[in-house]
């Protein structure tokens, strides 16, 4: 633990190094503009103060080489600032590929957070250190937002969207979480912890719990066949619609000609508005499921067609765009 | 104390009964337009035509019915001023909505 | 502030009376634009998220009707700019007349929209009270198209309050107009409400597609 | 004019002025004199920000222990939510424009009222409306949605009585358009004789600022929660993702106002500032035309930057970089006017009277409030800062520090022109002085609370973050009382203090050339300008020690 009184949090993920040498650069700019101008003003005080009732100040009107220099440095050290906020950002906002996948859900006024091997948890959630984390956010009810101060990262939890977010924890230990986002009565208590472990001690941790009948892509596997996705979607690419092997994060043709890459949202858009993106050769007959599945329900046929990323795919009738193929 | 020509100008009737056949043309147009399927040719060309027509038909209204063509410098500032910020919401709204999906 | 004739005290002269007074009204109709605007902007993300329910939603209201009340309302646009012209040449008659004449067009037009009002109550289209957009429809088309109604009401609702309060000024004008208010000298009133008229036509003339003619075809 | 020194060398009240016009209550509820109606505005606007200053005293009381003794989480909720939206609806936004901008505008051009004294009369019953609705709101169950409302919690999942609240807070809306209207015309087609634009006060100019972002705001938010309300009410689908609405359209729709609104309460204190600054130093402003220009750019580079209160909601990251990179194009302007403020001072003949202390402390609160935006728009930044306890502290320094610091500056600097009298100056000082320690103590601690992870709008906290809280509500008791002493001598002084003449300080502008308090007509007669602003050098009427002025006795008593 720090001392008494901390002025920074932990830096226990791989963005807190570089957020916090950025909040030192622009501390440095803006301290020293402060106490520039703080400085000037309370010597002008001083300095210049009144002395005779009737005196008045020397008539200076302004200074053109003053404006200008004024308008361009802060402008030229504000878009340092742009850029070094937009590098991290980007770096945020794409995930690298090789994640583990959490799936958390945000409901007035709880955490479920559940790990790749269908493990559930509540309010707690457990990380091999070392590795790169993506978590996959849903909300049930109103907007929260999954907030973790020492590693640096939040993300709004946005009902009817799928939100990522993703960070590296480095350092093992137990890490605050917070709702952040205003979500009604008991928003405060809307927090818990992220433990980080070694990653021998987290493969222990899972082995230790028994939950494959939870395991998420089983389970999905289950609604696929239960709500007849599968009469459609046929592996080989035979079927009225598009084979789903290998279409996670691959390239799809739509039919209006652009490309897209299928991601959470692509997926989860494409079973609840099914009509919005159609795949290139193929009809807007798959009927929307919007209202009859439950979020975890989404997440868990989303996990299925993940699991079939490395499936093989047909020559036709696949959705995904073939390497080398166009 | 004015910065403007603050005169009447009076815009003759033969002129608003121009102006108001070319209403009704556009009107007429406009229907026939939308009921033609355009999106074959274009995706999108349906909603690009009604909306030419209906902007343009607007553009008639201001411009002579409001004397918009005749006021001063100011007014049509104020004109200018209510599409641009109008523009402002929607594109700049629109440009989050458009680029989700990009890479 | 005292009134000298038709001089507020506040002014000097009746020229800047009638500059401050044009100015007022163009920038309250620029309020108006962005008032309407927001809707437009709900309007158009949503169309853009759920074209097909949209378009079949769309395809539920009469054209017939709203294409006669385009015309309808165009129309009495022209009767309210020659009336503002019969006061400018001092044909103070005609103002009143014209000024009738706009009243009952936009008349005819509220009624026409009680008509198409009526007839989507009587299809369960009004969303709040007993909504079914379809037999069969799934829940999400049923939402979607409820969302598509809740735009229609609210935007055409919004519109007609505008027309409502256009033609209570209107009443005014006429009641004032009668007593030959109106002249080459004196007539702002009817300037401004006329601005006001055209400003609701002109809200209209983008309603009438974006609800009535988008996905016809 | 009336008013001459008597023979002891002090002043009298002129026979006639508007406060003594017309008597009844009749003749203030029916009022369609500017300077009256300010004074209604005055009047309504302290009381919701005693309302507002209740909520904020039982929040930071609450917030001493991490478990929160005072009060449950709901009734916390509330608290908060209500102080937002008294504080910001009817405190902020028409405190200045409504009651110093009502009154001197027109006094600033020569003009005998506003365009449409009748409407500005409107306003004030609109508002008085608005502020019932709300009020009603606030006694039948509260509002527990954050004064952001966003959706779906407002327009479904609240329990509170959502609804009055935001049918208020429409209605309210027509007030401030309406008098961003009034002042748009007046400043257009008022102005006397000889007031070209580049003559006109900053003051002025950052009114009209103002009043463009009350024209092309106000509208939008009113009609957002005009839909949200409608959502709620006939369980309607805008907003709501369950029904197929988008809860982030309500966010972009929200802030495309509440971004702006943030410069309608900060513009107008600007040109309190652009007013006190070169009065006390006696010399011209540094860059007058500078100053005047960033009023405008901030007004409309304020309307390019709304989404940089969206980053993390997972808008697209092309809009974040855009947004961002807008955010702090709009930096640049306040920069401008601080740097041309500092350099005013040079050279002057600066005194320490009250009006310039606050003045001085705006400049350096502004100063703080303004440079820890450039974190907030930074995106990698405002990942770990969004949300947190460092945004909170952000924007009380822009709306205390900078808003409500201009306010009462401005109230000191013009209430011997609002009652014809003077204030005691020792013990305004003294609260002036209160005021700023009393401000940093209660707000500094929160950046660093903020830092550390604190979110915002938590009913209790966890004990590491304790001793930053301790120091925020001690300072929040200073900082009561910074606000209550003013309050009081004010009210006192408008009976008791000291008769100020018409031009006490003195200063340049067209409102000391009249009497004080005014006549209800502003001006005998039409006056004529034939100076520049802020041009001490070329007045001789003022009586200082001007080069070739005739020597004369100092007009303005005897410091």
């Amino acid at each position: 633990m720090q001392s008494q009184l901390p002025l920074y949090p932990e830096q226990a993920s791989n963005f807190a190094p570089s957020v916090d040498a950025l909040m030192v650069y622009i501390t440095a700019i803006c301290l020293f503009f402060a106490v520039a101008v703080t400085i000037a003003v309370v010597y002008f005080f001083f300095k210049y103060k009144r002395k005779t009732p009737g005196e008045i100040g020397v008539p200076i009107h302004g200074d053109m080489r003053l404006e200008t220099v004024w308008l361009v440095v802060p402008l030229l050290l504000a878009l340092t600032m742009f850029a070094g906020g937009a590098v991290i950002y980007v770096d945020y906002r794409r995930p690298p590929l090789d994640t583990l996948d959490i799936y958390v859900i945000g409901k007035q006024w709880m955490w479920k957070l559940q790990q790749p091997t269908g493990l559930r948890e509540i309010n707690e959630l457990h990380v091999p250190v070392g590795r790169n984390v993506k978590l996959i956010m849903a909300s049930e009810d109103v907007i929260h937002d999954f907030s973790i101060p020492d590693f640096r990262v939040k993300m709004d939890v946005v009902p009817g969207h799928y939100n990522t977010m993703w960070f590296r924890p480095t350092k093992t230990g137990r890490y605050h979480f917070f709702c952040s986002q205003y979500c009604g009565t008991n928003h405060a208590l809307m927090g818990g912890w992220v433990t980080v472990m070694e990653p021998s001690d987290y493969s222990a941790w899972l082995s230790g719990s028994s939950a494959a009948d939870a395991n998420p892509v089983v389970a999905g596997g289950k609604l696929f066949v239960e709500k007849a996705c599968s009469t459609c979607h046929l592996p080989d690419g035979k079927g009225r619609a598009p084979s789903l092997n290998g279409v996670y994060q691959g390239h799809v043709q739509l039919a209006d000609g652009s490309t897209i890459t299928a991601d959470d949202a692509y997926l989860r858009e494409s079973i609840l508005a099914p009509n919005a993106k159609i795949v290139a050769g193929f009809q807007p007959l798959m009927p929307t499921f919007q209202g009859q599945l439950t979020e975890e329900d989404i997440l868990a046929l989303t996990a299925y067609i993940k699991s079939l990323q490395s499936q093989p795919v047909p020559a036709t009738g696949a959705g995904v765009v073939q390497a080398g193929k166009k | 104390m004015s910065d403007t020509e603050s005169e009447h100008h009076i815009v003759s009737p033969k002129v608003y009964l121009t102006i108001f056949a070319a209403l009704m043309v556009c009107t007429f147009l406009t229907v026939k337009a939308a009921e033609v399927d355009l999106n074959a040719y274009f995706n999108g060309l349906n909603i690009i035509v009604a909306l030419v027509i209906a902007t343009f038909k607007a553009s008639l209204v201001v411009l002579f019915f409001m004397h918009g063509k005749y006021s001063p410098k100011r007014t049509k500032l104020v004109i200018v001023c209510s599409v641009f910020w109008l523009a402002i919401m929607l594109f700049m709204t629109m440009s989050d909505y458009v680029t989700r999906p990009w890479k | 502030m005292h009134r000298t004739g038709e001089l507020y005290g506040q002014f000097e002269n009746l020229d800047q009376q009638r500059e401050s007074a044009s100015l007022g009204m163009w920038v309250f109709l620029v309020t108006e634009v962005l008032f309407f605007g927001g809707m437009f902007m709900t309007y158009t993300l949503n169309r853009s998220q759920y074209p097909e329910v949209f378009g079949e939603a769309s395809r539920s209201i009469n054209l017939g009707l709203g294409a006669l009340n385009t015309v309808v309302l165009i129309t009495s646009s022209l009767t309210m700019a020659m009336s503002v012209w019969a006061a400018q040449v001092g044909k103070k008659q005609l103002v009143t007349i014209f000024l009738i004449l706009t009243l009952i067009l936009g008349t005819v037009f509220l009624g026409v929209k009680g008509i198409e009002y009526h007839d989507k109550f009587v299809e369960h289209h009004v969303p709040g009270l007993n909504f079914s957009f379809e037999p069969g429809a799934s829940v999400a088309t049923n939402a979607h198209a409820q969302l598509f109604f809740s735009l229609y009401f609210a935007m055409t609702g919004l519109h007609a309050l505008h027309m409502i309060i256009g033609a209570g000024l209107l009443i005014w004008l006429i009641k004032e107009s009668f007593r030959g208010r109106f002249n080459q000298e004196y007539s702002t009133p009817v300037d401004l409400v006329g601005l006001y008229w055209h400003f609701v036509d002109i809200v209209w003339i983008f309603l009438f597609p974006l609800l009535y003619l988008i996905d016809r075809h | 004019m009336s008013t001459t020194p008597n023979s002891a060398g002090g002043y009298q009240l002129p026979r006639e002025h508007y406060l003594n016009a017309t008597y009844g209550i009749r003749s203030w509820l029916l009022t369609t004199d500017h300077k009256r109606i300010a004074l209604l505005y005055l009047i309504s606007v302290t009381f919701f920000f005693f309302i507002g200053g209740t909520f904020a005293s039982m929040i930071r009381i609450h917030l001493l222990t991490p478990n929160g003794y005072l009060v449950t989480p709901e009734t916390y909720n509330k608290l908060f939510t209500m102080h937002g939206v008294a504080m910001i609806f009817f405190f902020l936004i028409p405190s200045i424009p409504a009651v110093l901008g009502n009154f001197l505008i027109p006094l600033m051009i020569g003009a005998k009222d506003l365009a449409f004294p009748k409407i500005n009369l409107l306003s004030w019953y609109i508002y008085l409306v608005g502020g019932c609705f709300v009020l009603y709101s606030f006694a039948t169950g509260g509002l527990d949605t954050g004064w952001t409302f966003y959706t779906p919690l407002s327009s479904v999942y609240s329990n509170s009585a959502v609804t009055p609240a935001v049918l208020g807070i429409f209605i309210n809306g027509f007030s401030s358009i309406l008098t961003g209207l009034n002042f748009i015309v007046t400043i257009h087609t008022m102005r006397a004789p000889g007031m070209t634009w580049f003559r006109l006060p900053l003051f002025v100019w950052a009114h009209y600022a103002t009043s463009i972002i009350f024209i092309l705001g106000t509208p939008v938010i009113a009609i957002t929660l005009l839909l949200a309300g409608l959502e709620r009410m006939l369980h309607l689908g805008f907003f709501n993702p369950v029904l197929g609405g988008d809860p982030i359209l309500f966010q972009h729709l929200f802030w495309f106002y509440s971004h702006p609104a943030v410069y309608i309460m900060i513009l107008p204190a600007m040109g309190v500032i652009s007013e006190i600054i070169p009065t006390f130093a006696r010399k011209p402003i540094f860059g007058y035309s500078f100053i005047a220009g960033s009023s405008i750019a901030i007004a409309v580079i304020g309307f390019f930057v709304w989404a940089h209160h969206m980053f993390l909601t997972g808008e697209s990251a092309y809009a974040a970089l855009t947004f961002s990179l807008l955010s702090y194009l709009v930096a640049i302007p306040s920069a401008v006017k601080t740097f041309n403020w500092t350099s005013t001072l040079y050279k002057g003949s600066i005194s320490w009277e009250t009006p310039m202390l606050y003045g001085l402390g705006f400049i350096g609160l502004f100063l703080i409030g303004g440079l820890t935006g450039l974190f907030l728009a930074c995106l990698g930044l405002d990942i770990h800062l969004h949300d947190t306890y460092f945004v909170i502290a952000h924007f009380h320094y822009i709306m205390v520090g900078g808003a409500v610091m201009g306010y009462v500056g401005g109230l000191h600097f013009w209430w011997p022109k609002i009652t014809g009298r003077l204030y005691p100056e020792g013990l305004a000082k003294t609260a002036a002085v209160t005021l700023f320690i009393g401000f940093n103590l209660t707000f500094f601690p929160q950046f660093i609370l903020g830092y550390l992870g604190m979110p915002r709008r938590y009913h209790s906290y966890p004990p590491e973050f304790q001793v930053f809280n301790v120091m925020s509500t001690a300072g929040a008791s200073i900082l009561a009382l910074g606000y209550l002493l003013p309050m009081i001598y004010l009210t006192w002084s408008m009976r008791y203090g000291k008769i100020a003449g018409p031009n006490p300080w003195p200063a340049t502008g067209l409102e000391w050339k009249t009497d004080s308090p005014p006549l209800t007509e502003n001006f005998d007669v039409t006056p004529e300008v034939n100076w520049e602003p802020y041009d001490f050098d070329n007045r001789h009427d003022l009586g200082l020690d001007v080069k070739g002025a005739p020597s004369l006795a100092p007009a303005h008593g005897d410091d």
